[in-house]
């Protein structure tokens, strides 16, 4: 697919990394500049340089990351044509289906390429893929693409509607993976497209549960077994540094805190002043509000940082405070994808040999 | 793709695993009550499995792995496929039933003298059936249960199951998940997407998991790239994991070599290459040995030249030792842009992690991730998630190899020959199409501070 | 249930809080995005909710909570509440489709003009999907989203949210997660449940969680039994959870007191306290003042009498501060058999607690448990779960408050009056009735050493 | 409902808490005796000591906690007499469903038990429960049991077919929760015994999504909005004591070991022994059981502690080494329950006020 070389060359696709959420694909050509707002760059300089150099920008505005293209950074990069597959799918269905070196496989719909790339660095030059799109300017974007990306050997793409017309292979291929709105429909094709002497897979990919109870059902009149049903997801985790104060230091601070108030207060009694009456009242009011302030501080910065008030404590005591309890922490991103899709598996046994078969070495 | 040899390729794979059961295969058998357990198919030996029954290893050899057999005898009978069948409901409800006086009519001595006369377990079932005092009353869904729950009981049935990796690590998984430190079928499917494994690709492994990665790196490969393993124990482990794939032992020797943490050292010289004296003139025993140990010697060395040569495709961890000590020795190995995947059974040792190599510019974006699984019984009228599911499938953290440069962030920084210098002054402004979108894209921050929370943002799925 | 007096119960939740929108009250109001926002309702102004309109509060004054009402001019006009339809699905596919050609024929001008005259939302959205060129090749699915999506944007419409303190914690916890610990409505469900929250009960509870615990025991409560809250800062905290609930004030001052860590402790004499001079004679403001201050200390000093005499149904803790540290200080006023749960946005804090308390025979069985929770979209023949969903609802740690003895698991140690005695001699051997299941269980491990491996197992749920 | 007093006094209901897995309801009977495989135990032994008392058995073969009851023990404690209702839905149902002090519900079927004590719990003594239970023999052991634990005037428990018969009150109850295998059938009799009032709620306990479905259509076709639906879980987490060796210990061990058996060869090649050709295949043989089998111990009892050969260290070095990072840690157990059932919630609007109702106060 990709080059596998060392270092970038001019024709090259590279993946250039701004941010984790500008990540976009270049075709290094000489002449061509790129201009973003990390800065500009020229497509030259980056010839030569070997994968994964860290680029600063003509301008100084900023930098990127000059990466060797991966099925899983083009899956970040691509140009949405449609929803996508994303890892945790892609991979748990290559592994499922055992898709892997040699194997030949069936996809529809070709959508985005998002899972066409993966498979086709899976099977490597021995596999091959039949990669089905019913969408027409779909199906021609997605081939220019595969050809730019040297997988025109790997991948034979098809402007089908398959639920109609069927795949144009038969006995062939060891997996299926259906991405359509009607699975069901192309559920005998599909069978038709599968090897028949060894044990054969097939995936449906369908979000809601209607299509699944559906499909379930399909497989079953066509006689596919082990159908067996599974939702995965990746959930990232984001890591915090926590310090557990100590409540003593909190406990003396409040102590402290609450001797100068009534200092304070006795010191004005003392004086009698006039203007007594607002002195508590406003010693409070601030204090509300200075706890308010900090909890939201803390909740726009990091909540596990809290602090108690640190302008009532002698710089000089702290010392003697037991320190806070640092502690470097992780938890589930707030949000994260609560749903992909429904992965409805199946298996096609393959025909039973006669007593006669003879043993294969 | 940009593999050279098709013609070697492809023989390569042809002889990397048979398709067909083989003698000395060890052979996963799914039992009536769904476990799997692993036998040994040895050509004219006789293969039990408990109260099921058992039969001759001759009746599996040459077959297709998949198939169901029923054990009639000593023999075995191909079973046509198990298809789901639909639940009526009926009428009845378990309203009427008693509980606890659910009696079962037939005695085990009973069910012994059916079993023992040959009579089938579906007639032995249905005997017991029609003798419930209560089942007519039960609720259509009551009797399915109770129908699997003897199905189960007395079956003779078993199915060969398919040596897939994801068959091999669920198997491993279900049977003894400390064994592969967590590590789920989804989890390690993410693994090997993430270090990008593929054929002709190569890779280092660093594999306290039983050798789960090794074999799932090995099949990935299908015979063509290149495998380094990294033990802790000064001869490579037997891994159990492996023997379940079956692979061909001469495959795997071409493509995997293993050093151990004192060989993998470049400044350690291991005890075989201090050899010096010849010993010439000793006996044929000697000689057969001294080769012998020759070519131990000569395989160490050239995985230990190979491993220091670097330009790894992947490095992958899933080991006990502080990862960060590991980058430490292997990270220089590993190809520009290659990715590292290191696995933990916790988030702590990888969080730890995280915020080490996150103030280190030689690593891209390391972010930890968590597999989420979930499977559902599809039963017809009967859809729900499985009952009990494992809790947890272990932790990721992946990152990309890079290259820093110290001044790119400050002032701008390019080789640039004369030719390309021109190029450039030549070419035109237009941003290239692939990056037409980028132009909408509004972003609130400099990618230097974006780069540094790193960790706050999902890496492998943004939202689209 | 053992509560005393039914009349006074019964007159306390009458006034606990209004049934109905009132002057005064803080009403969430769900907006056609589907975001909650929090708005005062006073007599006589006017509430103002963005580019859905404005309106006079008093239209809402007197009128239950959960409806739905379109704004017309200024004026509310009450909505028949929203069924689901069903999608029809149609032959039409999305193949036709061109990506990138989806027009809106109604320029924005235009919309505005129409919106100005007054034009129906619902028939805004009927000219577009008219105009709109494509739209009939649309399947029903991504017409229904396309509707929907335009409807968010054009509708006038709002309904008001009760506030019960699954609303308003959901509401919060979708505003600002961080400002309540994590706390998701679920979570917050099973706090309350595992520390046995009732009528009547006592309870104490440190919560840095922006009053969300405070509110949720208030609530529950119901105007009936006690708590005291002890805090970080010297007064009461004003808690921004606790404005969106509705209290009657007069019922939540008589339930609850609050302390801080310095007046929690029994050895420190509060500065209120030390008040000894009767300073007779000043002026009337003054004494005002000094009644003030009177009151203010007698509160004071119940609430640490109160503390201090302890035998509190449980311990709740949602806190930054050292948990084992808060323990120290709070669990010699829990009651024996008495819960503690302890909240914590990462499990960390948690692990380390119960790695402590595990030792601690003070403490039964500490375990830390997570919350999960999942949404879905029910829409007929469209269900799934909803696509994002909140990562994390914190852990909790729980553990029950018992009474070591020491010399308990050598030899048999017993409190024994003669008549006790005599009546044990006296009594038969049977098992009560209560456990005769208990005779089946088969125990594979002495209770001292499964108790030592608390953590290892699920205590909340049993199988079973 | 329980005793709230200090002590246990006879005629109490307590739970005895073995271990996590014998958990059990007793009442004190003075004169009985309690015999476990942890000990005998005299009730008489057990009136006078407060709750949460430790009690060590007569005969030293172990002890008890001596716990007050509370819904969530006895839903630990209680004798099934069918599937029960755990911590993690019955807390989230009671929120949604606004369950509080003072609130009217209806629950059908009763079953165990389970859920209904932790309604009557915090509803308190001024709300009420309707429960109905269609199987008979439960229905009288579940009215046994609320009159034992002090229920019976929070709880009026109907044996009666709902789904055909609906319920005995109209117009009267806030929330409505349905345990039913089709609830479908008792929607409409649900939506009349609902107020009309005040918005009121209503929760369907269903373990099959095509039962949801149904659910789903039957509270639409009667008019309830809001349709929404939640599964929720509780996950217990395992605490375990991780150490993280350090690599260099394990490189140095390995270079002395390789050394060792380079000395021995050099040795034995001096001698020109006759027992040469096995050794290195022993050590070697050895190693790899070592390995193996320490593995298999750390399987069998903590996986995150790892041990290389101590056998090869001389114990006065390994001051020098690095000493290996300690960490409690934890993850979640293993056998979590999956998935008990969906929790179909709807909510019924309240009847639009005239526009003449008075500002009530």
């Amino acid at each position: 697919m990709w080059s596998s070389a060392r270092d970038v060359a001019a024709g090259d696709l590279v993946i250039i990394w701004q941010t984790r959420e500008l990540i976009q694909p270049l075709l290094i050509t000489p002449g061509k500049d790129l201009n973003s707002r990390f800065g500009y760059y020229r497509h030259a300089d980056l010839v030569g340089i070997p994968y994964g150099s860290k680029v600063g920008s003509r301008n100084g505005k900023g930098f990127i990351h000059v990466l060797r293209p991966t099925p899983e950074l083009w899956t970040m990069a691509l140009p949405h044509r449609t929803q996508i597959l994303y890892l945790a799918d892609i991979a748990f269905i290559t592994s499922w289906l055992d898709i892997k070196r040699g194997s030949s496989v069936i996809e529809a719909g070709t959508g985005s390429g998002s899972f066409s790339h993966s498979i086709a660095r899976t099977i490597g030059s021995v596999g091959h893929l039949w990669s089905y799109e019913f969408h027409e300017a779909r199906a021609n974007k997605a081939r220019e693409e595969f050809s730019l990306h040297g997988m025109a050997d790997i991948v034979t793409l098809t402007h089908r509607n398959v639920c109609k017309d069927g795949f144009t292979v038969e006995d062939t291929v060891d997996a299926v993976f259906l991405d359509l709105p009607a699975p069901w429909d192309a559920i005998e094709h599909a069978k038709k497209a599968l090897k028949k002497t060894s044990p054969t897979r097939i995936c449906c990919f369908s979000p809601c549960m209607e299509q699944v109870l559906r499909t379930v059902s399909a497989l079953n009149d066509s006689g596919f077994t082990d159908i067996t049903m599974f939702e995965t997801l990746l959930r990232p985790h984001e890591v915090h540094q926590l310090s557990l104060q100590p409540l003593t230091q909190a406990v003396e601070k409040l102590k402290k805190l609450e001797q100068k108030r009534e200092d304070k207060r006795q010191h004005q009694i003392a004086r009698s002043s006039k203007r007594k009456r607002d002195d508590l009242q406003e010693t409070d009011a601030d204090n509300v509000g200075g706890k308010r302030l900090r909890t939201q501080e803390s909740g726009d910065e990091d909540v596990s940082i809290r602090d108690i008030p640190d302008a009532v404590v002698d710089p000089g005591q702290s010392a003697n405070q037991p320190s806070p309890i640092k502690l470097s922490v992780s938890k589930v991103s707030p949000d994260v994808r609560g749903h992909t899709s429904y992965l409805t598996f199946a298996r096609l046994v393959p025909t039973a040999p006669s007593k006669s078969v003879a043993i294969q070495e | 793709m940009d593999i050279a040899d098709h013609e070697d390729a492809t023989s390569a794979l042809n002889s990397f695993k048979a398709t067909t059961i083989q003698s000395g295969h060890t052979v996963l058998l799914r039992l009536p009550s769904g476990e799997t357990k692993g036998f040994k198919v040895e050509k004219d030996a006789t293969i039990s499995i408990g109260r099921v029954g058992s039969f001759r290893a001759n009746e599996l050899i040459g077959h297709p792995y998949g198939l169901t057999y029923e054990i009639r005898g000593k023999e075995l009978t191909v079973q046509p496929p198990h298809t789901l069948q639909e639940v009526e409901e009926t009428d009845a409800t378990n309203e009427l039933i008693n509980d606890g006086e659910f009696v079962q009519p037939l005695t085990l001595g009973e069910i012994e003298g059916l079993k023992k006369s040959g009579v089938h377990a579906s007639d032995i079932i249905k005997a017991q059936i029609e003798q419930h005092a209560n089942y007519s009353l039960k609720t259509e869904y009551s009797k399915e249960k109770y129908k699997q729950r003897k199905e189960a009981k007395y079956s003779k049935t078993f199915s060969t199951v398919e040596p897939t990796i994801y068959n091999v690590c669920d198997h491993w998984f279900k049977k003894d998940q400390n064994r592969i430190r967590d590590i789920r079928p989804d989890t390690l499917s993410q693994i090997l997407n993430l270090a990008n494994v593929r054929p002709g690709g190569r890779y280092i492994v660093v594999d306290e998991a039983s050798g789960l990665l090794v074999s799932a790196i090995l099949e990935r490969l299908g015979g063509e790239g290149r495998l380094i393993s990294i033990c802790d124990v000064d001869s490579p482990p037997a891994y159990p994991v492996m023997t379940l794939m079956n692979f061909r032992k001469d495959v795997v020797t071409n493509i995997h070599s293993s050093l151990n943490w004192a060989t993998a050292q470049e400044d350690y010289t291991p005890a075989v290459a201090q050899e010096s004296s010849p010993e010439v003139g000793k006996s044929e025993r000697h000689r057969i040995r001294l080769d012998k140990r020759k070519n131990a010697a000569d395989t160490l060395l050239n995985a230990r030249e190979e491993l220091f040569a670097g330009e790894f495709d992947a490095l992958l961890i899933a080991s006990d030792y502080d990862p960060l000590e590991i980058l430490q020795n292997l990270i220089l190995y590993v190809a520009g842009s290659g990715s590292i995947v290191v696995q933990s059974p916790f988030s702590q040792p990888l969080t730890e992690l995280q915020s080490k190599l996150r103030l280190d510019p030689g690593y891209l974006a390391p972010s930890i991730t968590e597999s989420w699984l979930r499977r559902y019984q599809v039963l017809p009228g009967r859809t729900h998630p499985t009952m009990s599911t494992s809790g947890s499938g272990g932790f990721l953290l992946h990152a990309i190899k890079v290259y820093d440069d110290p001044n790119a962030s400050k002032v701008s920084s390019h080789r640039q020959s004369k030719r390309q210098k021109k190029e450039a002054d030549e070419g035109n402004l237009t941003v290239p199409q692939t990056l037409e979108s980028y132009q909408t894209t509004e972003l609130e921050e400099k990618n230097a501070a974006v780069a540094d929370q790193a960790s706050l943002t999902n890496e492998m799925e943004p939202t689209g």
